[in-house]
Formats: C-alpha cells, structure tokens, sequence
C-alpha cells in the first residue's frame, strides 16, 4: 500500500507535480498521463533523485520521503528507466546479483534468487552474457529482472515496453501481470500502450499537470470524460 | 564508450555451461599467474643485469601506481590527473617516517598507505560532487597546487621539524631500506612481492561486490542508486582504495630510489601517467602492469640504447592518440587477441605435426 | 516536385556484421510508406546509413539524378532528405528554442521563425518550455521536438524512426492528421513505427524488414487486411530469444 | 589568528602594489586571450583543448628560429609562428577531433593531452636547452612606453591586455548575435545531430579548430615576451587560463575574462608578501578550486552514460 | 649475475674515428696532435674504459660535457693513445630520477667494466653513489650540483659549483661595489638549499644585511619578481642571482623593460650568466652594471696553446658538441686532459686501482682556463677550484671586470678546504 498525498515538485517555474494526491492499494496498478504530466517525475521522487517542494509518500506505513535514496532500494522499491539503464559491462547475472547484494537479503540464496528471476523474464540463456551485446528487448527485460529480483515491496515501470513491437510488448505484458504472484509486490506501471495497461491492471490513476485527474478501475477510467479529452483523444477506445 | 564496447563484442553464441568453464579457465589462469610470479622472483633477477633489475623495481611500483588510477578511471569512471601527486604525499610521508622513527619498514609501508589514503580521501570528498571533465580538471589543478607546495616545503632529508627538511645539509644523508632487502635484487623481490599484495587487494575488490556497484556507478548513476548502491560510499571507497596502493607504492618507491627529490613528481608525470594508464588499458588488471612495464622499463630501454627521452614522450603523445581513437580498450586488449590467433594457428600447426608423429607407424 | 527517394540494395555493416542487407525502398513524394519490423531487424541502422550518418557498405540512395549514398549528413539534410534517428536524439545542453533554431540553420530569417511558430503550433505543449534544457524535458516533450525538428525545416523527404515513442495517445492521434497534411502537401513520409495498425493506417505502400531484409512489400492495405501476413514475417524469427541478440546468420526463406 | 594578524602587518602598502598590478593585468589580459579561445572551441566541439600552450610555445620557437638563425623579419616571424599554431591545431581537430566528436568530452580532452605530449617532446628534441643556452623574444613594444605615477607601463603590456578585452568582446557579440553561435553550440553537443539538421559541421569546426590556434599563436608570442621562451613553461602555463574557463564553468566568456584578470593580478600581488611569495603560484589552482566546488554545490544526476 | 648483453649505447666509437683522422692531414691535424704522445699514430691497445653518467632530460641537458670528453679522447686515440691504448667512454643518461642514477653506476662498473669516473655532468649524481664510489675506490671528476659533489673524498669537480660561484659574486657586491645590502636570490629547487649558506657567511663577516630569496622555477612573472627584487634591495644594495641562464635572462630582461637596472647599486650573478647570448641580450645600460662570477676563462678572448687546441679539437672531433664553445664543453676538455695527464703517469696495467690512483694522486695541473692549478688528493672534502674571477658586459660582450681573486674563507667550506688542503701540502695561490 502507497499513500501519496498533497506532492509538489518544481523545477524553476515549472511545477511537474501539483498537489498530488493518491493511493495504490496492491496488486499492478497503471499510471497514465499526457507527456509532460509529471509521471517520470512522480517515480523519480519516490526513488529520491527529486526533492518535493511539499508532500508526503506513506508506503507500507513508513515514511518513504525521509530515507536515503540508495536506500530505498534496500527497503525494497525498485525500478526501471524510461531510458533503459542496464549495465553494459557486466554479465546478466550480476546485473541482477547487483541489486540482490544491496537488499537486505541474505546472500544464502543468493544464487538462486537471482537465478529464479532471470528464469522469470525468460533470460536463463544468456544468463552469463555481457549485457552490452544484447539487443533492446532483452536488455528491458534484464531491468525488469533487476525490479523483482529478491523481495521487493514496490515496483515502479516506466514506460517498459516503449519501442517495443507487439510481439515482445505481449511478452512483456505476460511478465509484469506475473510480478504480482512472484514477489506479492505492489507494481506501478506508467505507459502510453493502451492495450498494455489495461491488460495488465485492473486500477489505473490519470496524472495531468501534475494532478490526479482520476482513479479507478481501468476500464472505467478509460472511459472518463476528463481523461479521453486530455490524454486519450477523442475516436480511441470505443 | 557504450558504442566502442558494442563494436567490439562479437556476436554472441555462449554456450549455457559458460559458468562452468569460466571456473576451469579461472584456475589456469591462476596457475599461471603463480608461475610467472615465481620466474620473477627467483628467476627474473638471475637474469637482469643490476640496471635492469633497478628498472624492474620501479616497475613493480608503477604497475601499482597505475593499477589505482586504473581503479578510477577504469572501473569507477573518476578520471583523475593528479595520481602522481599523491604517489608523492606517499612517498613523502615515507620518507618523513623513515627519517623520524626506526619503525620496521611494513609499518612504514602501511602508515604511508593509510595516510595516503586519508588525504586522498579528503581530496576526492569534494571531488565526489563533479564528474567527468570537471573532475579531471580539478584533479589537474590540485596536483599543480601539490606540486608547487611540494616545491616549496621540499621532501624529508633528515632534518627536524615538520618538514623534516634541512637545506643546509652538505651531506644529504639516503633512506632506509627494509633489513631483508638492503641489495637491489632483494629489492626488487621485497617489492614484486608488495605489489602483488596490492594486486590481490584490488582483485578482491574488483571481483566482488565494489566492483559491480563501480560498474554500475560507471554507467549510470542514477541506475545505481536505483539498484541501492550507496554511490557516495562507493565512490570514496575507490578514491580511498587507489590512494591507499599509490601511498605503499610511495613508501616502495622511497626506498628504491633513497633520495626522494621534488622534481621527480611533477604536474607533467600525471599526466603521462594517464597516457600510460589508457594505453595499457584502464579496465584491465593486466593493463596495469603493461603501463608500469611503459612508463618504467621502455625508457630504461630506450635510455640504454642512447635514444633521446623525448622520443618518450613523443611515442606516449601518440600512444594515448592511438589508443583513444581505435582501441578504447588499451593495449592488453588488443594484443591478446592478436596473441590468441597466433596462438590458435600455432595450435593448428603442432596438432597437425603431432597427428602425422601419431600416424608414422 | 517530382522523383522519389529511391533507396536501392542497401548493406549496412555494425560491429562486423551486416545488419541490413540489400535492402531496396522506394519513398514516394506525396505519400506515406511504413517500415515495419521487429527488433533489431535493422531499421534503425537504415535510416542511419541513409542520414549519412553510418557508413553505407554498398547501395545508392537516389534523389531524382542525385545520388545521396555517402555524402555527409549536412549535404544529405540540405538536399531535403530529414531523418529522426531513433531514440529521441536532441541537442540535450540547448535550450528548446535553440534546438529548434538550429533545425532552421539553413533556411532564411523569416523562414526560420515559420518554422519555429508551425513547431509550436503542431506542439503547443511545447511553448512553456521553450526556455528548459532539452535534457530536462520528460520522454514524450523530447520526442516532439525532434519531430519538430524534423517538420518545421521544410524537407523534400522525411524518415522517422519511433514515431509515436513515448507519446500519449492524444498527441499521436494529432500527428497523424498532420503526417497526413505534410504528405498531401507532397513530402515523402518514410515512418518507421511499433504500432503498426497506426503506421498502416496512414500508410500507402508498407515494406516488412526481418533479419536485415526486405521480407514483404506491398500495399499497405493489403498487410491490414491480412495481419496474417505480418504475423508470418515477424515469426520467421521465433519469438524469446532475447531480442535481437539471436543469431541472424541463418538466412531467411524468401525475401 | 594570531598568523593573519602577522600577515596583515607585513601587507606591503598600495603604492608598492601599483606595480604588480600592472604586471598583473598584463599576464591576466593574455590569460583572458588563451581562456576564450579555449572555451569558444569547447563550445564548438566539447573539446577542452589542452595543447593550446604547447601550440603557441611551438609557434613561438620557431618565429625565434626564423629570426635568429634565417634572419627573417621579425614581423613576418611572427606571422609564421601564428600560422603554424592555426595550422597545427586545425590539423588534430579535422584528423583526431573529428574521428573522437561523438565520445564524452573527458576523452576528448585527454587525447589533446595526447597531442600536447607530442609537441612537448618534438620541440625538446629540436631546440634542447643545451648546455643552459637561453632563447628569448622581445617584441620592439618592450621599449616604448610610459610611466604611470612611479610604475613604469610598456606598450606590451597595454597590448596584452587589449588583446585579452578585445577577444572577450568581439567573441561575445559573435557567439550571441550570430546563428553560428548557435550551430557552434549544438555542435558541442552531439555534432552527428547537428550535421543531420543541415549544419555544416566540417565548415563551423574546421574554422573553430583554426581560430582557437590562431588564438593560441598569438598568445604564445606574448606569453614568450611576457613570460619566457621555453617549451615547458608555456606549455603549462595554460594551466592558468584553464582555471580561468573552469570558473566560467566552461561556458561564460566574460567571466572568463574576468577571472583570467584576477588571476593575473592576485598571483602578481602576492609576489610582495613574503609569507606567501613560494606560494603565489597555486593561485590559479586555488581560485578554480573553490570555484568549481563552490558552483558545483548542486548535485546533477544526469542519465547520461559516461565514458571510462 | 649480469648478463653478457652487449650495449650498444653512446660509446665513442674511438677507433673508426681514429682511422678517420689518421688518412686527413693538414693544419687542422697538427693543431690537434698536441693531444696525445705519438702525433698521427692510432692507438691499437686494448682500450682503457672510462665511465661518466650524465643529466638529459626534457629541458636539462648536460650531454656536451661527455660529447666533449668523447671529442677529446679520439683526438688521443688519434695520436698515440695512452702508451698506445685507446681511450672509450661509456655515457649513461639519467632523467634525474635517483634509482636511474644508482643502476647506472652499477651498470658502468658491472656491465661496462669501466675503470674510472670522469666527466660527471649531473644534477644528482654526486650525492647518490658516493657511498658506492667509496666502497669501490674510484675517486670520480666531475662537473657538478650536488653538494656532495665538493663535500666528500670521493668526488672532486673542476667547477666551483653554484655555491661558491655565489660567493664570488657576493664578495664583488661587497668588496668592490660596496653594496649596503645584499639580496640573494635563486630557485627553491630541491637540494639547493645549501647554496645560501655560502653568501650568508659572507655577508655576515663583513656585516652587511643580507635578504634570502627563493623563487619558483620557471619563473612565470619576472616583472613582479624584478620589482621584489629592486624593492628589497634598495638604492645602495645589490642583488645577486644564482639561476639557471634562462631564469637569470628573463628576470634581468624584465628588470630592464621595467627601467630597474638603476634602482640598486649593482646587480650581481654566478657562473651560468657568464656568457656572450646574455651579454647581447641585455643593453649597454647594463655595462659596469652587471657583475658575473667567471670560473674559466671566457675561450673567445684567450688565445694561448691550450684554448688553441681546445677549439681544434671542438672543430674536429666536436661534431656532436651541440652548444660549441661553451663552458659545459671546456669543462669537458678540462676533464679530460687531467684525467688523460693522470693516466700517464700509470705504470703497468690499467686498473681500477691504479688508475684510480693516478687520479687521487692529480697534484697542481696547470690550466690555462682556471685560477690556480688543480689538485685531488686524499681529503675529506674538494673544491680545488676556488679562486676566480669577475666579468661584466660591455657593448654585447663579457669583459673582464676583476681579475683572479680568492673566494674569500668566510665561507666555512671553503675555510675547512683550505685547512685540508694546506695539511696536505697543498699550494693555494
Ligand atoms: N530537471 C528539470 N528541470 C526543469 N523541468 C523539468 C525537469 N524535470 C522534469 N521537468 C519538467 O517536468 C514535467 C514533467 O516531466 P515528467 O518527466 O515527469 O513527465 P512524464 O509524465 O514522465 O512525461 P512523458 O510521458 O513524456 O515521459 C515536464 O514538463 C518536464 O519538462
Ligand atoms: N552500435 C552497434 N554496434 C553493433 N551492432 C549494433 C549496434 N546497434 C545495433 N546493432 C545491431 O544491429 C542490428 C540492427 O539494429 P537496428 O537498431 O538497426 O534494428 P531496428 O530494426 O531498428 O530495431 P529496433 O526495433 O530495436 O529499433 C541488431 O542486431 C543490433 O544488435
Ligand atoms: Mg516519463
Ligand atoms: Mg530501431
């Protein structure tokens, strides 16, 4: 459970976030928005590479604000990047045993949760590759390997299956509606497929200028006024 | 980076028991490691005449010398111009404790390394706020800061005070060396033997758990403070690594040369520093020792041959050009791979020769 | 306006390997044609080659009698010839109004600033951030001021990678009428795009690329009428082999 | 406390600085000279260029060459000496810059290290200081002048600094009031992109690479007036107007200037004080030291991927 | 064990030369037979190796001291040898890096098997293998820096060195300028802190205030450095410079572009001003104003038999001699020529001992270039060159301002040189 309330962020005279306000119960819940809303900025708060202006972030009933970014990590959110960031220079393996020895897990397992999670996204394979001499598909998934390795609380997408052809963007699909069931984490999916998110989540949030606009099951949301005007545009979905 | 390391990864078809078979290679590789350790420590110096054992020495100082910079700039991404300036904090508290106190000479060693590393530390503590060119420009400007000071306050003679610096001396009395290595061989050996410990320090860093969050801070740093990585932590740890081999390799190095002089660290030797650093290659515990053999052993070459020292670094000048614009990867990279297919067709040559031995009846 | 964009047997070399190979297209003027293909079927690559930006192995890129293969980018641009490289490749330090005045560089004063109020026009999200570093921008800002860039400069032909990468859906179902217009007006379109039903949808003639091939050409309705044809040339690959980190030596049936 | 207060009493007065001071501006003008022409070809192509004093100190042996040993016209020298340093740096940038553009700006800079060690060794092996023989360049402005007060001024040391003024002001209205300023940027930051827009690239670096040298041949002359004619010194001496450019954070022209000048002029007027005089040449360090940890205050994550 | 590598390094190639020279006759020839004991005949022994070791680095180059030596020894391998042995000389280069100069000493004595020391140009040398020298019983000759180099038995220079060269400006500035204050200057380069010793002792004996500067090499800002100067000196006082020529130029240049030269009573500098480049470089304002220590006769104003063949050789075995007629190579010629006038006195085989020997044993050679004549000995210090004289420039040339005089023994090196040296028999002046 994550309770957002009253979150503010600015830039200069840009304000990302205005006041935002909400709450992810559990299970894949997307997040949407127009280009500019502030959805990367909402993420980049929550993983402390931003500091809001004004706001609270309650997650799992701890103060999320006042931790160390790095961190948070180790209390169990994790993340990937509108821009991927996997690390060239290493192997799948300990792109993933990366995040895994900086958890509060104990190493133990270590070999095989790490393992497990590369067999989850379906990189057993190329488990010992250098990452930098895989393709952009399945250097998403080592991201994605890298958010539900271990045991983490609060998983944060952004924009995973961006120039993603529909085959792979089903895979994707059938993975993040997965995490759920391999690591009980509360999931957060920020996309502009259509299809993506509401195959994968059954709630869905509207950001827009950085306020919540709605909330809701997804198939309702999509069909709010406020949100086909502003994001979705008229003739689409129905 | 990213574009030349994707240039230079071959298509890939690794077979799934790669785990296994990186152990058995990891092995030989050992084995092999542990001979060529004892060749040159029993063997190498049977060999060399006192000149090139000398040579040799302040190789095996170098090598760790560059073996810290190559942390930085190779695995951390901290380019820094300023190593050779704190080669000579090292070796100026050295120097100072060598002179001041009768401190066995490992003591010494690891005082140097620890001191070093605190000020080296101190150094990179505000260095941790910029990276990239900033970095490396302020690096450049505190070594030039290091070296005017140094210049000024001069290294330790054996006079008193702080300084430990008497300029009235008509007699400059020399350093120390350890009891067991008084001769330049056992020198020689006494400091193989210390950069080796410095080599296993750095591996054991680099294999294990710093050494992927360096890899990680390296490419994104974001990413790594996604991934939980303390980057501070992380960063000051490499800053603190490097300075503590450069101070014992200060400490080696005062007792190779016995007298410690404020013109052999200048801002210039940083520099070349990094050229050699980048043409061995930065990302490469071999690298290391191929720009110690570089920066050490070529000159005493060329020297020996009577060849102008300007030669040097000319040949540095386009060395670094060299390496920079077609093998980011230094010298280690690409000559294995020219090795290895020597190697392969030599293979090829005795498997063939000793399958027509097998067949003559 | 006459003489389409001609691409013919073009071989593109990466990392020692040709990724695109003997690839022929033909770009209209006054129509839209859509690449399609899945990843690392060598697209991008391409459009690189034909920017002049990666080295082209062999091929001519042939406007009208001009032969294109090989020259810089600048000469490239300033024939007509516009890309968008994939990846949303801006100027990240300048500002916004600066990215697009140098997207403008080589037309005049009072075309320029055209140019500028047609970019801010098409983007109206952009006008408040005209003044913010191109890097601070979200994905989706970033995405539109490349295809500014690549609009507002009056081109001959325009080849864009990702068109609708990272756009909200709202801003893509504006872009299609405008692709429509910058068409009609007699701009050769060459739109590589993931959702194929939107590049299909605006698209006369369509080219399926796989493994650095041409697999299919042919009208674009006719691949909407029959997703089945698509479907059979994405599959000739296999699907979860990890993207594009599969072998592609094997060489495909057809083409 | 007690240390300041020494040094306080021990500050020579106003009227014995007034000569420093104009030593000062006069080595702080040409400081300005090198640092624009740094940062104009960093804001071109990314690339800090490091051999700029090598460069100019090249170009400078070989007018000294020219006019002492071929008896060439000292102005004709000169000439030469500027050209070459033009000519030498546009060579590297349309060889190496080129094929380096799309790399981090660290590698960049540290492959003009590269070219900087090749002038260094070729001009030691060329004009060695055998046997300590001394080579100097004395520009016929040394013997006119005037005094100011008891400060005696030569006409090079007005020249050093209205180089340095004129510099910041024509380069400043260049980069704001032209679009190729604007090109000149974008270059810096992805020149690929910017040639796919229609840029000339090769034109816009070709003429930055040359200018920057030009730059480089003429401070060179001053600084061996100035300064000394030696290879190393000069060479170095960039230092000075590097650390100008850092606390212009690389990108402001005039505070380049302005700190080019106060470097000048607190290394000059730190030579009186005698507790500091040894010391008086971490100035330049000093000051882009604090600068740069000052203005670097806050933290930027970029995403960008970083070589190395 | 050393290896049996042969190096094939800058030694002279004595005997090619020597044929060389035997086939050309004529005036040039003569000139030069004075050299050696047999005029045209080729020396055909087995060689007499002598090893030198010698500053090259970037900016620092020492190296026509050994060329010259070299010169000179194939001129005697032309004429006769030393009873019929050539001369060769191996030449080690260091890069002023201490652990360079230790390995090669070790390499000239182990691998080279070279008998003797001589022609030492070197910024280190002397203080680093002193120890080693002892051990083995060479007594080297040298040119140079270190204080060792003056200041133990197994080292003797035909230089004065800076030190004393310091002293002898001091003691004009103070004997015949009658300066009221003295500023002595020089560079803060390490290891020559010891210099100021010398002119503090001076100053102190004649009562004179004396102010220590240091300065930072290169000199970045020599007007502000000249100004310091003329401000810390005052009207009546004199400055003295102990730099390097080119520091020295550019300071004493930006002293005269500031209009300075007059603001002091004298300006004062040891041994490396001394030469003609400075003498036209700076204006006649500076005649009678500028006042340079000399160690060795200036060879362009001075004629006599030894400066004649002196320049012969230069003209014909000095091709390598990059700066020509200069001090570093009559440093070089003095080097040689003692050494080769020990090794005649050699009976029997050429040793380490005995060659070494005939070395420590050098009493009283005459030289047309110094002072007093030239003497080892076994004491515990040398400087056996001590007395000198003064020159100032006149109209672009170096004249002779003060003939020889004796460093003064307020210096108390030079009062305890005197006192070994007269316990030893010694003749001083
Ligand atoms: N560092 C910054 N400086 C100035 N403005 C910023 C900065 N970071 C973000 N912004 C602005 O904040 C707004 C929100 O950006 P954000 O990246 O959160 O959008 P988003 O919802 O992720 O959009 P998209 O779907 O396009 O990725 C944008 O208008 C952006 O320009
Ligand atoms: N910098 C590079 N070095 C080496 N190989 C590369 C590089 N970039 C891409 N490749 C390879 O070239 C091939 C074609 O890639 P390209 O990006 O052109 O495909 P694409 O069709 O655009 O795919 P996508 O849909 O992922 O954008 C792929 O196999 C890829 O792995
Ligand atoms: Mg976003
Ligand atoms: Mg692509």
């Amino acid at each position: 459970m994550i309770e957002v309330s009253e979150l503010t962020v600015r830039f200069g005279g840009v304000t990302s976030l205005d006041g935002m306000s909400v709450r992810f119960e559990a299970g894949t819940c997307g997040l949407i928005g127009p280009n500019g809303a502030g959805k990367t900025t909402f993420f980049n708060v929550l993983s402390g590479f931003v500091r809001p202006a004004e706001g609270h972030v309650r997650a799992f009933d701890e103060d999320l604000l006042s931790m160390a970014h790095f961190r948070r990590a180790r209390w169990g959110l994790r993340r990937t990047f509108q821009t991927e960031q996997a690390i060239e220079s290493l192997s799948v393996y300990d792109n993933v045993a990366l995040v895994h020895e900086h958890s509060k897990l104990g190493r133990a397992n270590r070999r095989g949760e790490v393992l497990d999670a590369i067999e989850f996204v379906g990189l057993r394979d190329v488990a010992y590759v250098k990452v930098g001499t895989l393709g952009v598909g399945s250097r998403r998934l080592v991201e994605v390997a890298r958010a539900v390795v271990g045991k983490p609380r609060l998983v944060l997408l952004d924009e995973p299956a961006a120039g993603l052809p529909d085959a792979e963007t089903a895979h994707l699909g059938e993975l993040i509606r997965r995490i759920p069931e391999h690591s009980e984490a509360l999931t957060i999916l920020v996309d502009h497929d259509m299809s993506l998110v509401s195959s994968c989540c059954p709630v869905t949030a509207v950001l827009d200028f950085g306020k919540m606009i709605a909330s809701g099951p997804t198939a309702d949301v999509l069909r709010n006024e406020q949100v086909v005007r502003a994001y979705l545009g008229a003739e689409e979905f129905q | 980076m990213s574009t030349a390391e994707l240039q230079s990864a071959t298509p890939l078809a690794t077979p799934p028991s790669a785990p296994r078979r990186v152990e058995r290679a990891d092995l030989v590789r050992t084995m092999v490691i542990a001979v060529l350790l004892v060749f040159v420590l029993i063997g190498l110096p049977q060999m060399l005449s006192v000149y090139y054992i000398d040579s040799m020495t302040q190789v095996a100082i170098y090598s760790v010398v560059a073996l810290g910079l190559g942390v930085l700039v190779g695995r951390v991404g901290l380019i820094s111009l300023g190593q050779a300036a704190v080669l000579a904090i090292g070796a100026w508290v050295a120097a100072r404790l060598l002179f001041a106190t009768s401190l066995p000479y490992e003591v010494v060693l690891l005082a140097s390394g620890v001191i070093t590393m605190v000020l080296g530390t101190l150094v990179g503590l505000p260095a941790l706020r910029m990276r990239g060119l900033y970095l490396a420009l302020i690096t450049l400007m505190l070594a030039g800061a290091i070296t005017v000071a140094l210049a000024s306050l001069n290294f330790p003679n054996g006079g008193h005070g702080f300084s430990g610096y008497n300029g009235t001396f008509v007699h400059i009395p020399s350093l120390r060396r350890p009891g067991i290595a008084t001769t330049d061989p056992a020198y020689f050996r006494y400091s193989v033997i210390v950069a080796a410990l410095m080599f296993l320090l750095v591996l054991a860093h680099v294999r294990t758990r710093p050494g992927r969050a360096w890899a990680a801070i390296r490419q994104s740093e974001p990413a790594a403070l996604a991934a939980g990585i303390n980057t501070t932590l992380y960063k000051l740890w490499a800053f603190a690594l490097a300075s503590f081999i450069t101070g014992v390799a200060g400490g080696v190095l005062a007792g190779a040369v016995r007298y410690l002089y404020s013109i052999d660290f200048q801002t210039q030797d940083s520099i070349t520093l990094l050229a050699v650093v980048l043409m061995g290659g930065a990302y490469s515990i071999w690298g290391a020792i191929v720009a110690g053999l570089l920066l050490q052993l070529l000159p005493a070459i060329l020297n020996n041959a009577g060849v102008s020292p300007d030669w040097l670094i000319i040949l540095f000048g386009i060395g670094v050009l060299q390496v920079l614009t077609t093998a980011p990867r230094g010298i280690v990279d690409q000559l294995p791979r020219d090795i290895s297919r020597l190697g392969r067709r030599l293979g090829g040559l005795t498997r063939r020769s000793a399958a027509s031995h097998g067949e003559a009846p | 306006m006459s003489g389409a964009l001609v691409l013919r047997d073009l071989v593109v070399s990466r990392g020692g390997r040709d990724v695109v190979r003997n690839v022929s297209v033909e770009i209209a003027p006054g129509e839209v044609t859509a690449l399609l293909g899945p990843n690392g079927a060598g697209k991008s690559s391409m459009v690189l080659a034909v920017g002049g930006v990666l080295p082209l192995k062999g091929g001519s890129v042939m406007l009208g009698e001009r032969e294109l293969a090989r020259r810089r980018p600048e000469h490239i641009r300033r024939a007509g010839v516009a890309i968008v490289p994939e990846g949303r490749r801006l100027l990240p330090g300048l500002t916004v109004e600066d990215n697009l005045r140098v997207a403008t560089y080589a037309l005049s004063n009072q075309d320029a600033a055209a140019g500028r109020a047609r970019a801010l026009e098409l983007f109206p999200e952009l006008d408040k951030r005209l003044g913010t570093q191109a890097r601070a921008l979200s994905g989706g800002e970033q995405q539109m001021v490349v295809l500014a860039q690549a609009l507002v400069s009056a081109p001959r032909f325009v080849i864009i990678d990702e068109l609708s990468l990272g756009l909200a859906p709202v801003v893509v179902q504006r872009l299609i009428p405008t692709i429509r217009t910058v068409a009609e007006s007699g701009v050769g379109v060459l739109l590589i795009e993931q959702f194929a039903s939107v590049a299909l949808g605006l698209a006369n003639r369509a080219y399926v690329m796989e493994g650095g091939r041409v697999q299919y050409s042919g009208s674009a309705q006719e691949l909407q009428d029959n997703p089945d044809l698509l479907h059979s040339a994405y599959l000739l690959r296999g699907l979860g082999d990890g993207g594009s980190a599969g072998p592609t030596d094997r060489v495909p049936a057809g083409g | 406390m007690h240390a300041l207060l020494v040094m306080a009493l021990s500050l020579p007065s106003w009227q014995d600085e007034q000569p420093f001071l104009v030593t000062g501006l006069a080595l702080g003008g040409v400081y300005a000279l090198s640092g624009v022409g740094m940062i104009v070809l960093y804001r071109t192509t990314g690339v800090l260029n490091l051999s700029f004093g090598a460069a100019g100190a090249f170009g400078a042996l070989i007018a000294w060459q020219l006019i002492n040993h071929s008896g060439m016209n000292q102005w004709l020298a000169y000439l030469v000496c500027i050209l070459f340093a033009g000519v030498v740096t546009l060579a590297y940038g349309m060889v190496f810059g080129r094929r380096l553009a799309g790399r981090d700006a660290v590698v960049k800079t540290t492959a003009t290290l590269g070219l900087t060690l090749i002038l260094l060794g070729a001009m030691d092996l060329l004009w060695t200081s055998n046997g300590g023989a001394s080579r100097a360049i004395t520009l016929p402005t040394d013997s006119h002048g005037f005094m100011i007060g008891q400060v005696q001024v030569t006409t090079t040391d007005v020249i050093a600094l209205a180089v340095g003024i004129a510099i910041t002001i024509i380069t400043t209205a260049f980069l704001r009031f032209s679009k190729l300023g604007t090109a000149m940027r974008a270059m810096a930051n992805d020149r690929e992109i910017t040639a796919t827009l229609g840029v000339p690239v090769r034109r816009v670096e070709a003429a930055a690479w040359f200018g920057c040298g030009v730059v480089a041949g003429i401070a060179g002359i001053l600084l061996a007036d100035l300064v000394a004619l030696d290879a190393t010194t000069l060479t170095f001496l960039v230092i000075s107007s590097l650390a100008a450019a850092l606390i212009a954070r690389l990108s402001s022209i005039w505070i380049t200037f302005a700190a080019a000048i106060v470097v000048g002029v607190v290394d000059a007027t730190l030579t009186p004080i005698t507790s500091l005089t040894n010391y008086r040449d971490m100035t330049p360090f000093v000051l882009a030291a604090a600068a740069l940890l000052v203005l670097n205050r806050k933290r930027v994550l970029s995403l960008a991927r970083q070589e190395f | 064990g050393s290896s049996s590598k042969s190096s094939s390094k800058s030694s002279s190639s004595a005997s090619s030369s020597a044929a060389g020279s035997a086939s050309s006759s004529g005036a040039a020839s003569t000139n030069t037979a004075a050299c050696g004991s047999k005029a045209g005949a080729p020396a055909t022994g087995s060689p007499i190796n002598i090893g030198t070791i010698d500053t090259h680095q970037p900016g620092t180059d020492f190296t026509d001291g050994p060329n010259m030596i070299t010169a000179y020894f194939n001129c005697v391998n032309a004429n006769g040898g030393v009873h019929g042995h050539p001369l060769k000389l191996f030449v080690q280069l260091d890069q002023t890096q201490p652990s360079q100069v230790a390995a090669a000493a070790k390499q000239l004595i182990q691998s080279d098997h070279v008998v003797a020391i001589d022609g030492v140009f070197d910024l280190l040398e002397c203080t680093i293998d002193q120890s080693f020298w002892k051990q083995l019983g060479i007594y080297e000759m040298d040119a140079g820096i270190a204080p060792e180099c003056w200041s133990t038995p197994n080292s003797a220079p035909v230089n004065m060195g800076p030190r004393y060269s310091s002293d002898g400006a001091v003691q004009y500035a103070l004997n015949s300028v009658h300066a009221s204050k003295i500023v002595f200057v020089q560079s803060n380069v390490p290891g020559t802190g010891y210099i100021a010793g010398g002119p503090a002792a001076l100053a102190k004996a004649a009562h004179v205030p004396i102010t220590e500067l240091t300065e930072n090499v290169p000199i970045t800002d020599a007007s502000s450095v000249a100004v310091n100067l003329v401000d810390a000196a005052g009207a009546n006082g004199s400055v003295v410079l102990n730099f390097t020529p080119p520091e020295a130029l550019v300071i004493l240049q930006a002293v005269q572009k500031l209009g300075l030269e007059d603001r002091v009573k004298s300006w004062g500098c040891s041994t490396p001003c001394d030469t003609d480049f400075l003498a036209k470089a700076l204006g006649p304002k500076w005649n009678h104003k500028l006042f340079v220590n000399a160690e060795a006769v200036d060879a362009d104003d001075h004629n006599g038999p030894e400066i004649q063949l002196y320049k012969a050789i230069l003209a014909k075995y000095g091709s390598s001699v990059a700066g020509g007629i200069g001090s570093f190579s009559q440093f070089g010629f003095l080097l040689a020529k003692f050494l080769v006038q020990a090794l005649d006195t050699v009976k029997g085989p050429y040793t380490m001992k005995s060659v070494n020997a005939a070395i420590v044993g050098i009493k009283g050679y005459h030289s047309e270039q110094l002072c007093d004549p030239w003497t080892y000995g076994k004491l515990a210090l040398h400087i056996p060159n001590n007395s000198d004289y003064t020159v100032t420039p006149d109209n672009g040339k170096m004249i002779t301002a003060q003939g020889c005089t004796q460093i003064s023994a307020a210096d108390p090196q030079i009062a305890q040189y005197r006192s070994v040296a007269k316990a030893h028999g010694v003749n001083l002046g």
